[in-house]
């Protein structure tokens, strides 16, 4: 079993983490490689130098990972297993966000008329992501609960974030599914209020799937075991010192200032929307939340329908060795 | 005679890389995730055409190219020929294209969704966004060689400046505008593509989404080969214009 | 130091002044021509004062360089002078007026348009003038025929000989019938039988229409068969050298009135006038050496 | 035809001109910023192209930061060294096709098809076969600019006066001193432009492949500025994205003055 | 109908059978060119026997439109014939061969590189030769001074008039002193007196190096006072219609030749030989309508 504390560790000069960009839903590993982090004095230890590659396309993410020159990234389950499911080589080592993480976002000028009923949007424009993304599930997810019948919506899947708020305020849309972060925006900005919160309840749909996941590429899992051991422990660690916090502030000081600096516009409100998520992260990969990725996965077509998970894929021998080390006990339900 | 050899071993060389290409990735010479695979490419491709939506989805983004194509042709050539006609326009014009041309414009198809919502008009405006300078600078630049003794003779038979611009200027323009079509062609297609990556439901671009969605390489090169074979379709239709536009010059291939 | 001399000759020469003549279509007031180049600017030519009345042939010779195809192109209009007055048909020529609808230029260079037939370049100069595309294409199929192209209508440029492209100028220019013509060598790119053919045609025509024609040539008999004066220049920066009425009968038929005593004359008249003038031309340029001639 | 030509259209404009160019050229370039100012009254439009005040803001704040500059610097490297590749290349592999009407003819139809490629959708590939930073961006300058020189080139040696051809060669050229003194100076024209066309583009396609993959450069600024929804840094990127290529293109048509002595008036 | 008699007429005015004459330096064998136009194929010059011995000096005169130029390209290797056999200088000239370093050509088209100066022009030749560029420009300005154009080294063609771009075309050619010289209407576009010099300086140079010259002109007199021997040419498509021997004494003074019988006569019956081919030229361009002359 590969352990942490033989010193002498087998690790590459510099570790290449890849990043959609500075989001909440990734805040347990910027907690870990704050000033103070568990990461980066594991990092320092072993004399390696984090290199963050932050790649705002998914695809692209997923291509440098499998393709080796990122080392490691925190992406989607939902992409891991469309990778695997095309015979990619890549690694899950542990979970640490669960949940959907998307808000439903009304126009504002809904607000008094419809509030949080979602079924006065039938017949509505719904923005999201991407087609396929969690995002365009959660919307017709969340459409089919209020009742509604999806085919009767006109989808609009996005690019960027950008057009998040811009759609609304020009009447593009009518009600957006999208990130925490840029639903803060939309909030703090004025355009649009919180309609619903996938993340507001385990039982919703999706409440508990696997979401964000510590991955490194395959290559680089089998060349460099303990290493790969070092990064779980010190993420996961970072994943334990939030867990139990509440307040906005006490969590982003913990973080990096780069960090800091990207997320302070509206940082509260992200916090609010999302801590459910990281609170809810095993950090192992449970049953539940391993049948609800796959459930998302299948649902926005990221695997093919006939597809049958490899029960050796979500393997939680470094996420129980971290929480060995750190002295925490495994949550239950692990796989 | 030697023209059938010619394409004969044109087809001959395509086969053997697709042959090569199989079989490197199918014997994990290749890694098949990353560089797909010839057959399940045309698999793809076949299941689309089964399902008839490859017609669609084609159909929707030649569409928009053409639109948008036609749409910058037609600005392109009037600003262009307006800045080629004198000295002074195009030492004006000069900063103003090159900065233009320079500006990341691929990116900005949020903005004309935004403005003039998500629909064939605003991805066709933003092709023409796209390659419209490009066209400008050309016709700019083949107004200006077009050749003064002639330009002079046609002013002496009495052309008025519309005319002298249909006549002399145009036709001096199209070898550069036909020569910039090629180019353009390719950014027109591929600024398509880069719009049906948001807000839209069909084209290639959508295709092409899906593909990376589900990190299926495949899906991509299928619908990329689509775009291919389209935009080889329509190089050959200007290549053959450009040879009509030409017919007047005597060719060094000609004798 | 030459000049001083050349210009005093030119005054005592000159006789071209008919007293009670006809309006004047074409004049020339104190005129030059400079061209800016790298090496500074370069006067091509200076101080051409010319007069050519309503329906007068003049004929303007003289070393090649020495700014003869520069004249026609300001008298059309095309280039303004840097300094003096040019009139045309009564109207003053600047920058701004550009060319006349009545003036005709047949240039020195072939510069038919590339890209249209033969017939089509030859209508072209009607079409401008609105002609119906049938009219238009009936009248140049007309005069390709009488420049000897007939047949020929639907080739292009490059594929004609450079004789023949010459001819379908000629006749683009003919077809309009202008008030002034002018002619920078048109037909030195024909061969002597055809040149001949259409010299007597150019002669015929003008009996008829009684144009104003200004012919450049290098041809000296050529110059004097054809035109009512001669004018030739000095080599450049060229200045009128001679001015030179020919008093031959007309009409004529060019074949014959080569025999004149009157023709021999003036042409041995022009040949002494240009001899020292081309010896002067080769000795200049060597002497001034780059930067040439100011 | 249009080789030597183009030279006699271009009249040299006085010097009093000089400054009523620039006096049009402030007009101009005022009234760009009054349409940007008032396109963004329109409700979510400035969300998305920013604001004049807010993009000179972010433009000032990143005078000061050494991340900026050396971001920049990762861009224009890798566009230059993107331009070199392809425009060696291009030249290079043009040399090798174009006098051989064969070989010619083989690989014309292989550029038309590589040529519509559409090089965007196939980021992904070039960060797995070039990794992500500086080799997928060049890799991708080179993608963008290689075909455009050739083609333009090729399409400019199509247009030369034979007559030019058949006076050297009488003279005696042979091969390389027929390229050298009647084909390159005739196509300089069509060379300066491609040239110029491809410069502006290297600085574009390295931005695009900073956009789509790597960290690093100016073209990471438009992602950030896409994706968190910061359309002053997405606007202001682009704006100094423009400048660099109207840099190089200014650097480029002074080469071409050089060149073009010939063409004098 | 009319080119059985034509060609009929060739065979028994055919004279150019030296008994015992040098090797020949130019031989066209049956030689024939064909065109291919939108309107189909066009017959430019057919069935042309034509032998040229080393150190002649030919000229050829022709209907405009005949073939005259076509015939040079030919011998000089840029357009390989439809048909028939040319050799030079005892080489098969075809399709790969291309370009004989030791043949020389005066395009009728201004051919001058535009990109470089009249000096450059001229030592361009000497230097695909391996001059240095030192010794190239030396020869080169000298003959810049020969052809009167001291002092316009510098400049580029655009920045000379017509006639002085010929010249330097002219020049470029003869400083390489090709044992065959090709020359296409050289003197066309030049003033009369410099053409007078020229024509007597080529005269002098070829007494001194005796070049095979094919000297394609329309000026009959040129024709016979250059030459040993005049080549007439039928309407396009051409073919042979006369040579004829000149039999005038070397060397010649031009100014003088004129006044011999012999030119007087030859003169005229070359006038003769032509005056017909110019009417069935124009004739039969009128009746064959769009799809010319085969
Ligand atoms: N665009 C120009 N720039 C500079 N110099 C010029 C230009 N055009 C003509 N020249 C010069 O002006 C002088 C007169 O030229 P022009 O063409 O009028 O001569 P020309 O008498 O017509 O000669 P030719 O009989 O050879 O045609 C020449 O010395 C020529 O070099
Ligand atoms: N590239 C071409 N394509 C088609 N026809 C051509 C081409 N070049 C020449 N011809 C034709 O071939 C014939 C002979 O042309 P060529 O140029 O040899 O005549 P030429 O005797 O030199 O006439 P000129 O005295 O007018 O120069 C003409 O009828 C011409 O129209
Ligand atoms: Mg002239
Ligand atoms: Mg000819």
């Amino acid at each position: 079993a590969p352990s942490s504390d033989d010193g002498g560790t087998a690790a590459p000069d510099t570790l290449r983490v890849g990043i959609f960009h500075p989001d909440v839903t990734f805040a347990a590993f910027y907690a870990a490689t704050g000033e103070d982090g568990a990461l980066t004095k594991a990092l320092e230890d072993n004399g390696v130098e984090l290199q963050i590659e932050y790649i705002p396309s998914g695809s692209n993410l997923m291509a440098a990972l499998n393709g080796g020159t990122l080392d490691a990234a925190l992406v989607p389950a939902t992409a891991l297993l469309a990778v695997s499911s095309q015979g990619g080589d890549v690694a899950p080592l542990a979970g640490i966000y669960t949940g959907a993480g998307q808000m439903i976002i009304g126009a504002s000028q809904y607000e008094d008329t419809r509030g949080e009923d979602v079924d006065a949007f039938d017949g509505a424009t719904w923005a999201f992501t991407r087609v396929g993304s969690i995002g365009h599930a959660v919307a017709r997810m969340t459409a089919e609960e209020a009742g509604l019948d999806w085919a009767d919506q006109t989808e609009l899947p996005l690019g960027s974030g950008s057009e998040a708020q811009a759609v609304l305020e020009t009447n593009r849309a009518d009600i957006l599914v999208t990130s925490p972060v840029n639903a803060a925006r939309a909030v703090e900005s004025g355009v649009g209020y919180l309609v619903a919160n996938s993340e507001a309840d385990e039982d919703a749909p999706l409440g508990m799937a696997l979401n964000t996941v510590l991955a490194v590429n395959g290559g680089f899992e089998k060349k460099y075991p303990e290493f790969s051991q070092v990064l779980t422990t010190g993420v996961l660690d970072g994943l334990v010192e939030l867990k139990d916090l509440t307040d906005p502030e006490e969590a982003l000081a913990l973080m990096p200032p780069e960090f800091v600096e990207a997320v302070s516009d509206s940082w509260d409100l992200q916090w609010e929307y999302a801590h459910a998520g990281i609170q809810r992260a095993g950090g192992v990969f449970t049953e539940t939340e391993v049948e609800q990725g796959v459930e998302s996965a299948l649902l926005s077509a990221a695997v093919p329908e006939d597809f049958k998970l490899d029960e050796t894929f979500f393997d939680n021998t470094y996420a129980r060795a971290a929480f060995d080390a750190l002295g925490v006990e495994i949550p239950e339900g692990a796989l | 005679m030697s023209r059938v050899w010619l394409v004969i071993s044109q087809v001959l060389f395509v086969v053997a890389i697709l042959v090569g290409w199989e079989l490197a990735a199918s014997t994990g010479v290749l890694n098949s995730f990353l560089v797909g695979q010839p057959s399940k490419i045309a698999q793809q491709l076949g299941l689309w055409i089964a399902d008839g939506s490859i017609w669609f989805n084609t159909g929707a983004t030649v569409f928009t190219t053409f639109l948008g194509y036609v749409a910058a042709l037609v600005v392109g050539v009037i600003i262009g020929s307006f800045i080629g006609s004198s000295a002074m326009m195009e030492k004006i014009a000069a900063p103003f294209l090159s900065f233009w041309q320079g500006f990341p414009r691929l990116v900005f198809y949020p903005f004309f969704a935004v403005m003039l919502g998500y629909s064939i008009a605003s991805r066709a405006v933003h092709v023409a966004f796209v390659i419209v300078f490009v066209i400008i600078v050309a016709t700019a630049t083949g107004v200006a060689s077009a050749d003064r003794d002639v330009r002079q003779h046609a002013r002496i038979l009495g052309a008025s400046p519309t005319r002298i611009f249909v006549d002399v200027d145009l036709p001096s323009a199209t070898a550069w505008i036909a020569a910039s079509a090629r180019v353009t062609f390719g950014l027109a297609i591929q600024a398509a593509i880069v719009a049906e990556f948001t807000g839209a439901q069909n084209g290639l671009g959508y295709l092409m989404v899906l593909g990376q969605n589900s990190f299926n390489v495949n899906v991509i090169w299928a619908a990329t080969s689509i775009a291919v074979f389209v935009a080889f379709a329509i190089d050959m239709l200007i290549v053959r214009s450009q040879r009509y536009f030409d017919r007047w010059a005597v060719r060094a291939d000609s004798a | 130091m030459t000049d001083a001399i050349a210009r005093a000759e030119t005054k005592t020469v000159s006789n071209s002044q008919h007293p009670g003549a006809p309006a004047p279509a074409v004049e020339l007031i104190d005129v030059s021509q400079t061209f800016r180049t790298k090496s500074g600017p370069h006067l091509a030519v200076r101080d051409i004062d010319l007069t050519v009345n309503e329906g007068e042939f003049v004929s303007v010779v003289g070393p090649s360089g020495c700014g003869k195809s520069t004249i026609l192109y300001m008298v059309a209009g095309l280039r303004p002078p840097t300094s003096g007055e040019v009139h045309v048909l009564g109207k003053r020529v600047t920058a701004q007026t550009g060319p006349d609808l009545d003036v005709g230029f047949v240039f020195q260079k072939d510069a038919v348009l590339p890209w249209k037939t033969a017939l089509q370049n030859v209508a072209l100069g009607l079409r401008y003038r609105g002609a119906s595309k049938r009219s238009a294409e009936a009248d140049a199929t007309e005069w390709l025929a009488r420049v000897g192209l007939a047949g020929f209508g639907d080739r292009y440029p490059a594929q004609l000989s450079g004789g023949m492209r010459k001819r379908v100028a000629i006749a683009a220019s003919l077809v309009l019938t202008p008030k002034v013509l002018l002619m920078d060598e048109p037909f030195s790119a024909l061969d002597a039988q055809t040149r001949m053919i259409m010299e007597n045609d150019l002669l015929s025509i003008w009996e008829e229409t009684k144009q104003t024609v200004i012919f450049v040539t290098h041809d000296l008999e050529e110059a004097v068969g054809l035109s009512d004066r001669v004018i030739t220049m000095t080599a450049g920066p060229g200045t009128i050298l001679s001015d030179r009425a020919s008093g031959l009968p007309r009409p004529r038929d060019l074949q014959e009135v080569r025999f004149e005593p009157a023709f021999t004359r003036l042409h041995e008249m022009l040949w002494e006038d240009l001899r020292e003038q081309v010896q002067i031309a080769s000795s200049r340029a060597s002497a001034a050496g780059v930067g040439d001639g100011n | 035809m249009g080789t030597e030509t183009r030279a006699i259209a271009v009249e040299v404009p006085p010097r009093s001109a000089v400054g009523k160019i620039v006096g049009i050229q402030f007009a101009i370039g005022a009234a760009f910023v009054l349409i940007w100012q008032l396109i963004g009254e329109v409700p979510g439009v400035a969300t998305l192209i920013g604001t004049p005040l807010g993009t000179l803001a972010q433009l000032g704040e990143w005078v000061f930061d050494p991340e900026f500059w050396g971001n920049v610097a990762t861009t224009v490297m890798n566009a230059f060294v993107g331009f070199l590749i392809g425009v060696i290349g291009a030249c290079v592999f043009l040399a090798l096709t174009y006098p051989i009407r064969l070989v010619r003819r083989f690989v014309s139809p292989f550029l038309a098809v590589l040529n519509a490629v559409p090089r965007v959708a196939l980021a992904p590939l070039f960060i797995v076969w070039f990794g992500i930073g500086s080799g997928s961006s060049i890799a991708f300058v080179v993608a963008m600019i290689f075909l455009m020189i050739y083609i333009n080139i090729f399409t400019g040696l199509s247009t030369i006066d034979q007559v030019y051809v058949h006076n050297a060669q009488m003279l005696g050229a042979r091969g390389w001193q027929l390229a050298q003194s009647v084909y390159i100076p005739a196509v300089g024209t069509w060379i300066m432009s491609s040239l110029r066309l491809a410069a502006i583009w290297s600085v574009l396609g390295a931005a695009v492949a900073e956009y789509l993959a790597g960290s690093r450069g100016l073209g990471g600024y438009l992602a950030r500025g896409g994706v968190l929804g910061e359309p002053d840094m997405l606007i202001a990127a682009a704006i100094v994205i423009a400048i660099i290529s109207l840099i190089a293109d200014a650097l480029l048509s002074r080469l071409e003055k050089r060149y073009a002595r010939w063409r004098l008036f």
